[in-house]
Parts: structure tokens; C-alpha cells; sequence
């Protein structure tokens, strides 16, 4: 088991190497950020100096190293726009993207869970179809259109909710609905086979021999097999919410760090942008790592692999 | 030894006189499948939509999508109860373009920028996934590593970063969706090659020793095709999704392009008062992805045997 | 009975966060809630850390100039100076208002002017904007409330420094917590004091009660305000509709008649001195070949019809602009460029004269809505010009254009900083500055000139000079004035002024 | 009935409808199993011997219906019980061991845990009584080191123990009858004969009644009291064990006996299915005997027959259209063919 951890850490690590250095070079390749610093009034001679000071006229590859040496020790340089450290910047920001991703995955979760097993004990009945047409509507649905359609009708028209903000739960509610949604379809069809998949299984036949109450087999039995690959992919698509998280945080104007990194593509404001995608890879290389740990300690025959 | 001592008199059992052929099979299998069936007709639909919208343009049903008119933007589409403009079935958008023959020819991008990005990141993820499924070992290890790699990159951050370094225009969205979204197929290739490797006809033909590019393509391809065309519906689907988000927020597609994404991008200005000007564009982005969705969805069903 | 009263609890929970909002739009509560914020948050308040427009806006809520310019006649007023006297060509004496406090107590007097200004104008202290800097000497203390602000060189346009971008900091205060302390807790003399700040998100004000010395700026109308930074539009809008705020600057001219349509709201359009322009890349940096000739250039301006734009697009009391600067804007006369009316035959005649019967491609660049590009390239089109629209962010679309230089023609603006002189946008472009694409030494020469000469008549010469070559060589084909559109709450005293800068302070509630 | 009777099995029927139609997988069987006695139902596979165990336990697929002229168990009628009510039974009454021991543990708990889990349910909450007898019963299947087994997860055991630990888990309440469904089909060999005599053992010491559904001949002569032979979803045979063995009436049993291990001669484990050709389809309407496109003795009058067995003397019976002597007579020249 911890062979395991470390091998599959080792080669996390590795991951977000190589990610951090094909963003490094994606984002060098798009602009000059001795001029980005400069600002509009810069000389071509403070430009030069920028550059100098930057160690923008050095490779690429020694920049990106020295620029990974010192992410390394949490150190992610300075906004280009802002001036102040990025670090700073994204810690005062990540909270609310955090919230936001928990509070999706939960809500994506709490909704395709029970559907998808209701959907699962009863196969081609009216609920299973009802799920089905959820799933494939959430499928098709973009999500920005959704998150707009909400504003129209629960901000405008019934003035029921907040529309922007972070100030309340409240201000949650809608981002947490239309980001969480997308991940529904999904879950709840992994859920749904898993758990038909678990039902029909020898185990649940000799649960039932053994006359145990059906919520025992349910929920002690099926449930808890079915819902070991949900976890899973949960985990990996709190790493993809985060990211969706870009376009939920600039329509409702909630100002976490998917938000930032929008605001710092528009300025070319590279140090953020790098961070924000290391960030977002990081997550998501610990949490599929998180997932398979998690998984070995639900489902005890993995970790003999 | 045993047909000798039993002679066996052999009649044809009920199961293979009821047994239908496999193509009336599939027939069936298809016509008693309504998501693919519905899903089918839509894509269909808005395919000869897209294909003849030329045709149509010289018919005169429809209009150039290009051709403004700013004494005539934002006229009201025909259900609207205020002033309507008898040109403009659909009304018209901010500098006056017939929003009707956008709508058309904007099934083309969607469809053109779906279909490019399914040829390019399917031969990348099919390459990727049969290599590493087929030879295994240290090559398998390598591509795992770039799928987990490909994986935990932010697609949506990445690909606004590389529309911003290489500039929004309809060629670039299409290579970068398409360099990022070919996990999935890289994914299910492996897999199902790994399956096919053990076959025993696969088999065979390693022992004859034929070399590994025939047998990938003689014998492996066949049986990965159905996969590949369910996962190229949803890669589809996905990137056309991807590139309406990306359009949306100013990274995708450019003016005067009539793309679905960049028409909510324009529409979304108006979306309290001419909510229309979204409405349109996203029910179409909205059916078309549907569709696509159900028939990859009806595909599965009825080219891979249920198991239930 | 127990779960009753959990229920009770819980929906009481419920509500209570719901509701605990920090003020209400509307005029009940005597706030007044505003969001801006299209162009990006204020990262840093410090008047001179910040580079963005909404900051000014800021700032002129918290603190207070020495000069107040009047925003209609654009007059020069007292503010913190009461009077003030040329002492020399380049010393200036000013004599401070008595009685004025800051809003943690300070009282202000010369020696929080000559720390304000010798701390700017040291580059060392890195002020963002070093151009409204850079032009003072020293300032030194005379008196009590007596100050010399002496210029490292003659400079005609100090007056539009000292009553925009140079506010006045409380010395004890600031040399304590420097920048990044008053980005915490700005301290000013201004009509509002600032109560709370969550960067990019929030400022909450309350009135400034010992604003009672006659300022020119008026005192503040509401007892508490709160700016909420909303970086989409329409999120704003929706936000106006459903009541969570009371105004918003940043909607766009069709936005006027709809919001002006609906019952409780308001619209209003105010012209601003923003000038949009056409550049072309006249010094031939991207090897385009047609734009390089005059006479396509010459062509395109005829074949534009910029009538139709402003009054179908742009609207409001915005109108077709032929100099490279806004015509209130010191130097900036008329008379003086050559102007080229809408003539889609002439620029056909044009274009075969120049060989280019067919047309030809081109790349057009903006940052602005992509409708304003997309009209112009409908025009460009009917006489055989295909051209293709980029639209990028801007800081992306500038670095292009100082680093590749690879924009043929582009669809820009310049705000001038609302200063009205004509050096602030002219010269910005045509100086050999970093945003000079048409390096034309000639024009380079006269701007300098006329930006350093403290007689107002050879300012006025050399000016109209650059203003006839830049037209004529049509290095800028300019376009139209920006106009702000404004949505608001109809209970709200709104006034709106042409320097773009809202006084948001001055805006009560109808009683 | 003299005997004390568990289970009393008169005309069960099992319908499942499929997409061609109806499917009838058993077709009216018969058979009564008393205390201490071992009942084995053999038949290729696909026989619809698994059905009727399932449908003797109320654990049928949801889309398949039973039906039963009589379904007696402890002398009360089963037929119409709740699931509730059957739930009550399972497990404490009757107990069943399955095919797959590999798959019929549940993975993400100890097996501890799951032997536990039954006694509590059905006997009593505690967990001290419930561990005391699951160390007790896996120690009687020939579990060592019994008391630390407990909180292994099935993926650690050999399928061999995992039988052991679903015939313990089958013994946890002390039910009155056990229904065994080709319990070694999936074990290796050598550990088939353990299994079947482990629990032939059990079955004795226990005195529970025991359906054996078994492919290994060679144990049913050896542990079974009565044998019924199935084909298609009927009894095609059936009597006590002796009788069945010595005299095979129907060309089915002789077809399956032809193959028996003669002591030295064949090997233990031998398979049936040597039988040639193909189960039919039980799909539709069905009538006839099924068997008649793989009888060497097949006539017309085969097409027309009834169905009802011929009873001979000591409870052997058969159902053919041939008397038993013409049986005997057929079934003698197949062993001579094989001999």
C-alpha cells in the first residue's frame, strides 16, 4: 500500500511538471510581458531593462526552471498588472472557488445518487426514464446558458434569489446548481449502471438468501459497491468543475480564482495565469490520487494490485 | 466416439427457426431504439440544413448572412407582438443581419468546427490508445502518463491561454480543441485494444508473424470501430459545447463568423429584453448537441449488445 | 414539539442569511448601491498605484485635488488652494484652504502638499503613471498653509495634473502605512470616507460629515455607499432589474432604450471626450502593402459611414470626430484637419486609382464591441474591401501592436485621462512614444513643441500643424466620440458630466 | 407422509417472458424433501434446475412468475407469502449455497461481518453470541485459525474456504433445509469432493433436509437419498437413489449414466454433457417430449406425449412413451455401447 501511494505520488509529481512546463511555454509564446510590466507609458529603454531585470532575454528553458524552483518553494512571482505577489492574490481567492466546487460536487452528487439507484431498482420505469431525460438534457445543456436562464427567471423575474456575489449562502445557490448540473448527467449514469451492475451481482443474490431486510441489502450491500467507481469519478470531475468554474464565476460575478484567470488572460498577466493552471492540475492529480486511495480503502481488494 | 455410439438426429430447434437474420436484427434493433432514432432525424435534420444552406441562400429562403444594415438591426422576429419586419422571419441582430440566415449557416461552423475536432483528436487518441494497448509494457506506461498528463490539464484555462497566444480565429479553436480533446478516445482505444490483442484470432495472426501496423489495422481496427464511432458522437458533442463556452467569453470564433457560441456571446447583450436574440441560438446548440448525444447514446445500444 | 421548533430555527437560519445583506437598492435606507467594473476591478486604491478608470472614480470620492476643474466649462476652481499666482516660468505659489481635516482626523495643511508631491514625484516610489508625475521639480513648504510647486521645465498643462490624477495624501498617515496601507484604509479629505474595502469585490462609504467647507465638489447626498465591482454587463443589468443595485455606468447605447422602458428605471446617455479612431499602419511595420498608400487610406475613410455608425450604433449625443483629439480639448481645432465625408464612388475611384479595382484583404483589430468592427467592415466590403476581424483583449492587442507591429488597421480609443488638453492623447500617439505607429518625425517635433512652449498661441499653431498631417496623411482616421451610457433607479438625482468620470456623491433620492 | 416432511413441491412452474415470447424454463415439477433426507436434481445445463431452486427460495428474477399446485414448507403454504414474510424464512429456515463462491461474497466486508450479520438479523442482536457461533461453524466446515479468519476479506481466502465460509454462513441460524446449487461447479478437482463431502456430512450431523443440485454423478450415488433427473424444465426421472442407479428407465438417465464413474475406470469429476446435440428452446408452446430430437429411440408418438410419468412400484418413476420394460431394454443396449 504504501509502495503504492509513493509510486502513484512519484508519478503525480511528474505530472505537474510536465503540465506547468507546456503552460510555461504556451504562455510565453503569446506575448511579450517585459511590455505587459512596463505598462503604457514604458520607454523602449525600460522595456529593455524589464526584460534585463525579468531574465526575459535568457531561454526559455532556463526561465522556466527558475521559475519552477521557485514555485517549488510556493513562490509564484509577482502579478504582471497587479504587482503584488500571486500567491497573495490566489489565497485571498481560492475560498470561494473551493466553496463553490464542494458545494457543486455535493449538490451533483445528492441529486444523481439517489436517481440514479431509484433509477437502477426500477429499470425502464417512469423514474428511470425521467432520469435518463435529466441526464441527456444536462448533457446537451451548456452550461453558461443555464447559469443565464436562471438569472432570467429566479433573479429577474421572481426576484427569489441573489444574483452576484459571495456575500451569502444564498449567493451560492444559483453557481452551485448550474456548475454542479453539469456533472449530474454523468454521476448519475455511472450510479445508475453500477448499481443495476451490483443488483444483479451473486453477492446481493446470497444477501437476499440470507433473508436480510432489503434496506440492509440496499444500502449496506449494494450501495456502498456501487458507489465506489461515483466516488472516483467525482473526485476527477471536482478537478473539471474547478476549471468550468471559469465561466459560473464571471457570469455571477463570484470572485474566486477561475474568475482571476479570466481577468488575467484578458491583461496577458502570465505569473497568474501559470499558477491558477497549476493550481487546477494539481488538484486534480491529488484528488484522482485521493480517489484511488479512497477507493482502496472502500473496496479492499485494489490495493493488492 | 460419442456420434458413433449416438447418432445424432438433428432438427432444427425452435430458437433457430424464431433466430432473424443479424440484419433484420439490427433493423429491429434500431427502429425499437428511439433515442437514436430521434436523435438520427434531428442531426440529419440540421446536416441538410447546413449542406444546402447555400442552395437555400440562392432559393432566396434565406439571406446573406453577412449582409448588415444598420438601419434595420434588432427588428423583432415574427411571433413578437410589436413591429415586425416581413424580410426577417427570425428578426434581425445588432447591425441588422438576417438572425434566420445566421442561424442556418451557423450549423455549419457548429458542425465544421464538431467534425474537425473529432478527425483530429480521434487520430490523435486513436493512435495514442491503440499503440499503448497493443504493444503494452513501457509503451503503454508512456501513454498513460501523457493521458493522466493531458487529464489534469484545465482544458477550458488552457485553451483560452493558447487562443489568446496564437489569436481567436476559427482554424485556431479547432486545433487547440482538437489537440486537447482526444483523452477519451485515447482511453477507450486502449482498452479495447488490450481486449482484441488476446483474441485469438489476433493471436493467430502475431504466431503467422505478421508485423504489428498490419495486424493493427486488419485485425484489431474492425473491432474497435464501434467503440470509436460512440466515443467520436460524444467527443463531438463536447467539443462543439467547448467551443460555444469559448465564444462566449470573447476566446473563441470571430466577428462576423456566424457561429451558435458567438451568437450567444452577441445575443447575450440583449437576453432581458430581446431574450430571443439567446433563445434561438442556444435551443439550436441545444438540439444539436442532443442529438448528437442520443444518437452516440442509441449507437451504443444498438451496435454493443446490452448486457441487461 | 421538538422538531416543530428545530424547523422554526432552521428556516429562521435560512432566511437571516439570506437577508443579511449590507444595504438595500432603492432610496429607503438613504444608500445608494452602484456597480461597475466591466473593464476589471481596482486591485489598489492608492490613487497612484492604480491605472484603472474606475479608480479615478474612486478617488474622487475619498480624496480631494488642489484645483477643482469645472466639468462643464472645464474652469479652474479652488479646492484644497484657494488662490494661487505664477511666481515664474516655472514656479507656481499656491495658498491653502485653513480648516480642513482628513477623514482619520489629521488636519490638512502645506506640509501634507509638499510630502504629497515630492513623494510622487520621486521615481524611486514607483507611481504608476509617471507621466502625471514626472514634470515637478520640488515642492516646498512657505507657510503654514502657503506652498511653491516649482516645474522642472516650463509645463502649460500642470493645471490638468493638479485638479485630475495628483490628489492630496495626509502626510503622518501615509508616511507611516505607504501604499499598501491606504489601499486598506484610504484616508483622503474627500466627500465620502471609506468603511470597509474587499478588494474586487466590495467598498462600503459613509458621508464625510466634516465636508461642510464649501468644497466645489458639493457634499455628499446619501449617508452610506456601497460600490460593488461586477465584471459582466449584464450580470449589472440584472442585477439593476432585480433590485440589487441602483446605477450602473458601464451598459451599452441599445441598453438605454430598454432599461429606459422599464417601470422604476431610468437610462440616460452621456457623450465623454473618449475619441475612437482608425489606425493605420502607415509606417508599413506589417508589410501590408495597400495600407501603405495614401490613396487607399483615403479611400477607406470615404467608404465608412460614420453618420450612419453614430446614429445607429453608438447614439446619444455622440458625433463623427475629424480631429485626432476632442475638439474641447486645448489645441485641438477643427479647422485645422481635413475632413473626408461618406463617398463609397470617390473611394471606389480611389481604390482603382491606387490598383486596387478589386479590393483587397486585410486584418482588423479591436478590443471593443465586436458590432462597431463588424459595421465598419460592412462598409469596407461594399466597395471590394474584405477585411477580417481580430478582436482581442486589450493589453493583448497593445503588446501586438508595440511588439509585432503585425495590425494593418485597428479599431481603437483613447480616454485622454478626462484631461482637456490635447498633449493628452495627440501627443501620447504621435511623440515616438511606444504607441506610435506612424512615426512621423515631423509631427513628432511640432507636438513637442507645442507641448512645452507656455505660450498658448504657439501651443495652438504647432498643434493645428500635426493636426493637418495627421489627417491629411491619415496615419488616424478618427471615428466618434464614446459615449457612457448610465441605467439607474428614476428616484435618483442623476447628473452626468463628459469627462467620464461620475460624481457618483453627488446623486441623492428624490424625496 | 410418514416421513417428516420439509418440503412438499407439487407442479411448479416457472414463466419468464422474453422478447420472442414466453419462456417456460420449469415445467411442472414434483418432489417433497424430509428431515435428514438428501434430495439431488440432476440435468444438463440449462435444465432449469437453478430456477427452481431460486423459485423454491422466492428469489426469482423480478420478471418471472411462479406457480405451484402446492408449495409447502414446515407445513405452511408459500406460495403466497410477502416478500417480507419470505425474507423472515430465508436464511433461518432455509438456507442456499450458490455456484459462484468467488462472486457471492460481498467484496467490501469481512466475512466475519457477513457471517455475523445473518445470526443477528434472524436470531439475536447480540455480536458476542453471533461471533461465538461463526468461530463454531467455520471451525465445523474445516476453517483453521477459525477466530482470526473472521476479519479477512473474501478477495484473501482460496475459493475453496470461500465455500466453506458460504456453507458456514448457510448453517449460521441452523435452517431446516439447505439447497445447494452445484456448490463445486466453479472449485478446482480436488477440492469439489471436500465440499460435497462436507456437506452430506453436515447434512447428517444437522439433520436438515438438503436439495443437492449436482453435475457429479459419482456423489449423488454416494450421498443422495432420492434423484430426480431433469431435461428441459421437467423431471424426466426420478426415484430413490438406488433404483435410479441400478435401472435407468429414460434414455435421458441412461444417455447421463452411460458416463458414470465405474470405481477404477473413471475418473472422479466427470462431466455430464456428453450427452450429443442441443437443448431445445422452451420458448412458446410446448408439447411433446422435449427430448426427442436427441433420442435414438425417438418416434411420432413422442410429438403427442402428455407428460405423465409412469409409476413403477418403490417411487421410480419416469416419463416416455416406451413401457419400462422397452426402457430397460433401450437402456441396457446403450450401456452395452459404451461398454
Amino acid at each position: 500500500m504504501l509502495v503504492y501511494t509513493l509510486k502513484r505520488s512519484f508519478v503525480a509529481f511528474l505530472i505537474l511538471i510536465v503540465v506547468s512546463g507546456l503552460t510555461f511555454s504556451l504562455s510565453h509564446l503569446s506575448a511579450d510581458p517585459a511590455l505587459t510590466i512596463g505598462g503604457e507609458q514604458a520607454s523602449d529603454e525600460d522595456i529593455e531593462a524589464i526584460r534585463k531585470f525579468y531574465g526575459f532575454d535568457r531561454p526559455i528553458y532556463e526561465q522556466y526552471f527558475s521559475w519552477l524552483g521557485r514555485a517549488l518553494q510556493g513562490d509564484f512571482g509577482e502579478s504582471y498588472h497587479y504587482k503584488q505577489p500571486v500567491v497573495d492574490m490566489i489565497s485571498g481567492r481560492i475560498g470561494t472557488t473551493m466553496t463553490l466546487g464542494v458545494l457543486a460536487i455535493l449538490f451533483a452528487l445528492i441529486v444523481s445518487i439517489p436517481l440514479g439507484t431509484v433509477a437502477a431498482m426500477r429499470p425502464n420505469s417512469l423514474i428511470d426514464r425521467f432520469a435518463l431525460l435529466i441526464a441527456v438534457f444536462g448533457q446537451a445543456l451548456p452550461t453558461f446558458w443555464f447559469a443565464l436562464m436562471m438569472i432570467i427567471v429566479f433573479g429577474v423575474w421572481w426576484r427569489m434569489l441573489p444574483i452576484s456575489g459571495n456575500t451569502t449562502w444564498a449567493h451560492f445557490v444559483m453557481p452551485t446548481i448550474a456548475l454542479g448540473y453539469y456533472a449530474t448527467p454523468a454521476l448519475m449514469r455511472l450510479t445508475r449502471a453500477g448499481m443495476i451492475e451490483v443488483l444483479e451481482s451473486d453477492y446481493i443474490r446470497t444477501a437476499r438468501a440470507k433473508g436480510l431486510s432489503p434496506t440492509s441489502i440496499l444500502f449496506k450491500h449494494a450501495l456502498r459497491n456501487a458507489i465506489i467507481p461515483v466516488v472516483a469519478l467525482a473526485a476527477v470531475w471536482f478537478g473539471f468543475m474547478l476549471g468550468g468554474s471559469i465561466v459560473i464565476e464571471t457570469i455571477f460575478n463570484l470572485k474566486g480564482i477561475g474568475w482571476l484567470s479570466y481577468d488575467a488572460l484578458l491583461r496577458s498577466d502570465l505569473p497568474v495565469v501559470q499558477a491558477i493552471v497549476l493550481i487546477f492540475a494539481s488538484f486534480y492529480v491529488v484528488l484522482t490520487l485521493l480517489a484511488d486511495l479512497l477507493n482502496a480503502y472502500l473496496d479492499p481488494r485494489i490495493s493488492v494490485r | 466416439m460419442a456420434e458413433a455410439a449416438l447418432p445424432l438426429r438433428r432438427q432444427q430447434t425452435a430458437e433457430e427457426i424464431l433466430e432473424p437474420s443479424p440484419l433484420s436484427k439490427l433493423r429491429k434493433r434500431i427502429f425499437k431504439n428511439y433515442s437514436f432514432l430521434i436523435g438520427a432525424i434531428i442531426l440529419i435534420l440540421i446536416l441538410v440544413v447546413a449542406v444546402l444552406a447555400p442552395v437555400f441562400e440562392a432559393l432566396g429562403l434565406i439571406q446573406d448572412p453577412y449582409a448588415q444594415d444598420l438601419a434595420k438591426r434588432l427588428q423583432n422576429p415574427f411571433w413578437h407582438e410589436k413591429k415586425v419586419d416581413p424580410d426577417h422571419v427570425f428578426g434581425t441582430d445588432k447591425v441588422g443581419r438576417d438572425y434566420l440566415s445566421r442561424l442556418v449557416y451557423g450549423a455549419q461552423i457548429s458542425l465544421l468546427i464538431g467534425f474537425s475536432t473529432m478527425i483530429i483528436s480521434g487520430s490523435i487518441g486513436t493512435v495514442l490508445g491503440v499503440t499503448a494497448g497493443y504493444f503494452g509494457g513501457r509503451v503503454d506506461m508512456v501513454v498513460n502518463f501523457i493521458i493522466n498528463t493531458r487529464l489534469a490539464m484545465p482544458v477550458f484555462l488552457v485553451a483560452m491561454a493558447a487562443v489568446v497566444a496564437f489569436g481567436a480565429s476559427l482554424w485556431v479553436v479547432i486545433l487547440v480543441l482538437g489537440l486537447f480533446l482526444w483523452d477519451r478516445f485515447a482511453v477507450v482505444m486502449r482498452s479495447i485494444t488490450m481486449q482484441a490483442r488476446d483474441l485469438d484470432y489476433v493471436k493467430a495472426a502475431r504466431a503467422l508473424g505478421c508485423s504489428p501496423p498490419y495486424i493493427i489495422v486488419r485485425e484489431i481496427f474492425p473491432n474497435v470501430l464501434s467503440s470509436l464511432t460512440v466515443v467520436a458522437t460524444v467527443e463531438m458533442a463536447n467539443a462543439i459545447l467547448l467551443e460555444a463556452a469559448l465564444s462566449f467569453l470573447g476566446f473563441g470564433v470571430q466577428a462576423p463568423t456566424p457561429s451558435w457560441g458567438l451568437m450567444l456571446n452577441e445575443g447575450r447583450e440583449y437576453m432581458f429584453f430581446s431574450p430571443w436574440l439567446l433563445a434561438l441560438p442556444g435551443t439550436c446548440l441545444f438540439l444539436l448537441v442532443l442529438a448528437i448525444n442520443l444518437f452516440g447514446d442509441g449507437l451504443r445500444d444498438v451496435t454493443l449488445e446490452r448486457e441487461r | 414539539m421538538h422538531l416543530k421548533s428545530l424547523v422554526k430555527f432552521a428556516t429562521a437560519a435560512v432566511m437571516g442569511t439570506m437577508l443579511s445583506t449590507t444595504a438595500m437598492a432603492g432610496p429607503d435606507d438613504d444608500s445608494l448601491i452602484i456597480a461597475w467594473g466591466s473593464t476589471g476591478p481596482i486591485e489598489h486604491v492608492d490613487n497612484y498605484v492604480n491605472t484603472n478608470r474606475t479608480g479615478i472614480w474612486f478617488s474622487r470620492m475619498v480624496w480631494d485635488q488642489l484645483i477643482y476643474r469645472e466639468p462643464k466649462t472645464f474652469e479652474y476652481k479652488p479646492l484644497l488652494a484657494e488662490s494661487w499666482e505664477q511666481l515664474s516660468d516655472t514656479v507656481w505659489q499656491f495658498n491653502l484652504r485653513e480648516g480642513v481635516k482628513f477623514h482619520n482626523g489629521e488636519p490638512f495643511d502645506a506640509d501634507d502638499v509638499v510630502y504629497t508631491l515630492n513623494w510622487i514625484s520621486n521615481p524611486d516610489n514607483g507611481v504608476k503613471v509617471q507621466r502625471n508625475v514626472n514634470w515637478i521639480k520640488e515642492a516646498r513648504k512657505v507657510s503654514q498653509y502657503t506652498v511653491d510647486l516649482e516645474m522642472k521645465r516650463p509645463f502649460p498643462q500642470a493645471f490638468e495634473f493638479l485638479s485630475g490624477p495628483i490628489t492630496i495624501y495626509p502626510n503622518e498617515y501615509y508616511s507611516e502605512v505607504g501604499p499598501d496601507g491606504m489601499h486598506k484604509q484610504p484616508i483622503g479629505t474627500g466627500p465620502m470616507k471609506v468603511v470597509s474595502i474587499k478588494t474586487a469585490e466590495e467598498y462600503v462609504f459613509e458621508r464625510n460629515p466634516d465636508y461642510n467647507w464649501g468644497s466645489p465638489k458639493g457634499e455628499a447626498q446619501v449617508s452610506r455607499m456601497v460600490v460593488r465591482e461586477i465584471a459582466d454587463v449584464q450580470t449589472q443589468i440584472a442585477e439593476l432589474l432585480a433590485g440589487g443595485i441602483d446605477i450602473t455606468a458601464d451598459i451599452s447605447a441599445d441598453h438605454v432604450d430598454q432599461i429606459g422602458g422599464v417601470p422604476g428605471l431610468t437610462a440616460l446617455q452621456a457623450g465623454t471626450m473618449r475619441t475612437g479612431y482608425i489606425g493605420f499602419d502607415a509606417a508599413n511595420r506589417s508589410g501590408h502593402e495597400p495600407v501603405n498608400n495614401l490613396k487607399v487610406r483615403q479611400a477607406m475613410a470615404h467608404a465608412i459611414d460614420r453618420e450612419s455608425l453614430v446614429k445607429n450604433l453608438i447614439r446619444g449625443d455622440a458625433g463623427v470626430i475629424h480631429t485626432p483629439c476632442f475638439p474641447t480639448q486645448f489645441g485641438c481645432d477643427v479647422n485645422a484637419a481635413v475632413k473626408y465625408d461618406f463617398d463609397p464612388d470617390k473611394a471606389k475611384a480611389l481604390l482603382a486609382e491606387a490598383g486596387y479595382p478589386d479590393g483587397f484583404d486585410i486584418e482588423f483589430y479591436t478590443f471593443r464591441p465586436a458590432d462597431w468592427a463588424e459595421a465598419i467592415m460592412g462598409d469596407l466590403a461594399k466597395v471590394g474591401i474584405r477585411a477580417t476581424l481580430t478582436k482581442m483583449p486589450y493589453f493583448a492587442l497593445r503588446d501586438k501592436q508595440r511588439n509585432e507591429g503585425t495590425t494593418p488597421m485597428f479599431l481603437m480609443d483613447w480616454g485622454s485621462y478626462s484631461m482637456n488638453d490635447m498633449s493628452a492623447i495627440t501627443s501620447h500617439f504621435f511623440k515616438k512614444g511606444p504607441d506610435d505607429f506612424a512615426l512621423d518625425d515631423e509631427v513628432a517635433a511640432w507636438l513637442e513643441t507645442g507641448d512645452t512652449s507656455s505660450d498658448a498661441a504657439v501651443r495652438k499653431e504647432n498643434y493645428a500643424k500635426a493636426i493637418a498631417k495627421i489627417t491629411g496623411e491619415l496615419y488616424w482616421l478618427p471615428m466618434f466620440n464614446h459615449v457612457r451610457n448610465y441605467g439607474y433607479n428614476e428616484q435618483l438625482n442623476f447628473i452626468p458630466y463628459q469627462d467620464e468620470i461620475p460624481r457618483f456623491w453627488q446623486y441623492g433620492w428624490k424625496s | 407422509m410418514s416421513k417428516d416432511v420439509i418440503l412438499d413441491v407439487r407442479n411448479l412452474k416457472v414463466d419468464i417472458p422474453v422478447s420472442a415470447g414466453m419462456l417456460h424454463p420449469v415445467r411442472g415439477i414434483s418432489f417433497s424433501v424430509a428431515r435428514g433426507e438428501t434430495l439431488c436434481i440432476v440435468g444438463e445445463s440449462g435444465c432449469g434446475k437453478s430456477l427452481t431452486s431460486l423459485a423454491l427460495m422466492g428469489l426469482l428474477p423480478k420478471t418471472a412468475t411462479r406457480t405451484a399446485d402446492k408449495l409447502d414448507f414446515l407445513g405452511q403454504d408459500i406460495r403466497d407469502l410477502k416478500e417480507r414474510q419470505m425474507a423472515a424464512l430465508r436464511g433461518v429456515n432455509m438456507a442456499m449455497i450458490f455456484q459462484e463462491p468467488m462472486t457471492s461474497l460481498n467484496p467490501a466486508y469481512t466475512i466475519g461481518n457477513q457471517l455475523i450479520e445473518v445470526y443477528r438479523r434472524h436470531i439475536d442482536p447480540g455480536k458476542a453470541e453471533a461471533r461465538e457461533r461463526a468461530i463454531f461453524l467455520l471451525e465445523k466446515v474445516g476453517i483453521s485459525a477459525a477466530a482470526s479468519r473472521l476479519s479477512q476479506y473474501p478477495h484473501q481466502l482460496s475459493g475453496g474456504l470461500r465455500q466453506r465460509v458460504m456453507i458456514a454462513m448457510a448453517l449460521m441460524c441452523g435452517p431446516d433445509v439447505i439447497i445447494a446449487d452445484e456448490p463445486t461447479t466453479a472449485l478446482d478437482v480436488t477440492i469439489q469432493a471436500q465440499i460435497l463431502h462436507l456437506l452430506a456430512d453436515l447434512q447428517k450431523e444437522f439433520q436438515m433436509g438438503m436439495i443437492l443440485i449436482t453435475h457429479d454423478l459419482g456423489i449423488v450415488a454416494r450421498v443422495a437419498d432420492k434423484v430426480q433427473v431433469m431435461y428441459a424444465g421437467s423431471t424426466v426421472e426420478e426415484g430413490p437413489c438406488q433404483a435410479v442407479f441400478d435401472s435407468p428407465l429414460h434414455p435421458y438417465t441412461s444417455g447421463l449414466l452411460r458416463c458414470i464413474p465405474v470405481p477404477g475406470k473413471t475418473q472422479r469429476g466427470s462431466r455430464l454433457g456428453s450427452v450429443p446435440g442441443i437443448v431445445p428452446n422452451l420458448v412458446g408452446d410446448l408439447h411433446g417430449c422435449m427430448f426427442r430430437n436427441r433420442c435414438d429411440h425417438a418416434e411420432a408418438a413422442c410429438e403427442a406425449l402428455a407428460g405423465d410419468a409412469t409409476q413403477l412400484s418403490d417411487g421410480h418413476a419416469f416419463t416416455c412413451r416406451m413401457t419400462p420394460d422397452e426402457a430397460a431394454q433401450a437402456a441396457r443396449q446403450t450401456a452395452r455401447e459404451v461398454a
